[in-house]
């Protein structure tokens, strides 16, 4: 198989573009992909600053590195959720990717913050994946807010948000429709969030991590048994396959003639956001929703007798 | 002999016998884009040829968390 | 298996409502989402006159069943398309029904009209399926138009509408989801179009043609390679396996919150409709595509030395 | 031995020792509710339990054309 564009060897068979590459026109393409997003979404303006979520996943990696080469004033972000070994392990593999590309690195670690994920599955009864999104969600807006970032960049590709998109579609949920896309608007204190790599599937992010030499953390989280769309993934494996180029058709329809029309539809009113009277990120409940967590926890592990000092026990 | 190493799952298989890549994915119930495949630093394309004592490994590409 | 509502023996077990029926049951079930499909979209007002396209398969004569039985004022409509074989076998199944039944029905004969499918395959280039549909819409049409029917009741059933609103939706087709649904209001001289089924899958229907003793002509059509939307109703399966009830789910949600979005957008300026010079049918080209197919077909043939009445070969 | 009668393919299957229903779908790769399973006039459940000598129609349910 040789490169559609150069004629070398190709490495990478891209039937969904109908293409093959080798791993310097891949990496032209990569960048084409992104810059594609990025101009035709206006998702970051001149002279921006750019914080990145980085969980040590492939996306993440490449993201910021695709984002730096192309110049971007990008910093990355890495919530260290405090699960025994496996939260060390993608902390390191962040931790060397940044030190090697001399990339800068901001850390939250979630012991120090009051808020590990193995307490919070502990103490809280609610799904522990859900909780730990949220709190996730929480940091990187509080980061952004506080450290003066215009911008929220995550790495979610064309596969997370068709299987998103198809799951909200199979509901009809017509919030989520008004609004799903690569660019969510800066508003109520909240920096505008972005998804540069929508264009690029898992495949893709793969081979350009490959390519590049990231090291990636792959193990799964401990508490999840599986990921979320899994199931949808699979089926659109299977659609793609029957019919390469499906997935970014969907995706690029819905947002030529999807989204326009529930944009149309009425919105629920928003209600008056302030500061959270703890942290000072936007909430509309006073003290904000993990701030409330935290109190929670806080509470539960001071009367967990397992978790006191008792002399008797020792 | 080719030897494969399948990653996230740390499984290690060995076939006889297997021409190109499009058999080894096809034997492991994969298709074109389901996972990288990969010969030392290389990206290999399902048109590309094993040999005897390749050392293969199949990064499959879906995430799970 | 008992049947849950009355304990029998159980014939018909349904995961997609989380329940399983004894055969009196079932039909009581059939009957109440026939009821209920006609009552909440207003498919049939009291008095009119509803002509039932009937091919002969299952879900066109459960569907002439049923409405007769529910007191309705129904005739029978079969378009017979001329081709050898396969088409005196499907009117044979149609004619036999309506009469052991005693129920109306009118059969229109496509040799005579001058207009058989197997001419329109040889001397028509284009693809047999779109154009033999187009052609039995045609005289649905013009049947309820000249004889005074009000309503045109089709049996397309769940599966069938959720795998079509599923390959608009993949192709975000707004004109399309703008208006898809069990009930097409009359306009410019077309009789009200009507899916009285649309809650039923293919398997409910199918149980009930087989417990009502219904005659089935299940031989497919020879010109067709397979169904159009196949593929899709495989992957349907599997979703509704997964979850039962994400079939009635996905439609129900389209018609309370997918369609009313794509509505609101404003629909492409329908072009003056006037009676076909021909045939009198509502059309905007001065003579209706079906009549322009007639000409077209009867030329070609006349000029079909393979069709000619020629003393030499002979 | 059981005697399966496939609708629309129109073909023949003998089985050995199936218990149920359930267990000629499976091995028939058809879900509950893709097929008719008919027995006589009625209809099975897939629970029913089948028995030597059975005569059972499978009639297939997503239409062709």
């Amino acid at each position: 198989m040789k490169c559609r564009k150069c004629k070398a060897p190709a490495e990478i068979d891209l039937p969904s573009h109908n293409t093959a590459c080798c791993r310097a026109c891949f990496a032209e393409y990569f960048t084409g992909q992104v810059d594609k997003a990025i101009r035709h979404h206006g998702l970051i303006n001149p002279g921006e600053r750019v914080l990145v979520a980085l969980s040590g996943g492939k996306d993440s990696l490449s993201l910021m590195l695709e984002l730096s080469r192309q110049g971007y004033d990008v910093t990355g972000l890495h919530v260290d959720l405090g699960i025994p070994v496996s939260s060390a392990a993608a902390r390191a593999k962040v931790e060397n990717f940044c030190t090697a590309r001399g990339l800068k690195l901001k850390v939250v670690e979630l012991i120090k913050e009051g808020l590990p994920i193995p307490d919070v599955k502990q103490y809280i009864h609610r799904p522990i994946c859900s909780a730990c999104g949220k709190i996730k969600r929480h940091w990187f807006n509080r980061v952004a807010l506080t450290d003066g970032f215009q911008v929220l960049a995550t790495g979610h590709n064309l596969d997370d948000e068709v299987a998103r998109l198809f799951a909200n579609t199979l509901r009809w949920d017509a919030g989520y429709l008004s609004d799903q896309g690569p660019c969510l608007a800066a508003e109520s204190g909240f920096a505008r969030k972005i998804k540069p790599l929508y264009r690029l599937t898992e495949f893709e992010t793969a081979c350009y991590a490959f390519l590049n030499g990231i090291e990636i953390h792959t193990a799964p989280c401990p508490y999840s048994s599986g990921a979320t769309f899994t199931g949808h993934k699979k089926l659109w494996s299977d659609l793609e396959y029957t019919s390469p180029g499906t997935k970014i058709a969907f995706y690029d329809g819905f947002l030529k003639r999807g989204r326009p029309a529930f944009a149309q539809v009425d919105k629920d009113q928003g209600r008056a956001v302030a500061p959270c009277t703890t942290c000072a990120s936007p909430t509309s409940t006073g003290v904000c929703g993990v701030c409330r967590l935290k109190i929670a926890v806080t509470e539960r592990r001071a009367a967990d007798p397992d978790r006191q000092t008792d002399p008797d026990r020792q | 002999m080719i030897t494969v190493f399948i990653e996230p799952d740390n499984e290690t298989l060995h076939f006889e016998r297997l021409k190109t890549v499009l058999l080894l994915q096809q034997r492991l119930g994969l298709r074109v884009n389901d996972a990288l495949v990969i010969r030392g630093d290389m990206l290999l394309t399902p048109d590309c040829r094993l040999q005897d004592g390749d050392e293969i490994r199949i990064r499959k590409v879906i995430s799970t968390g």
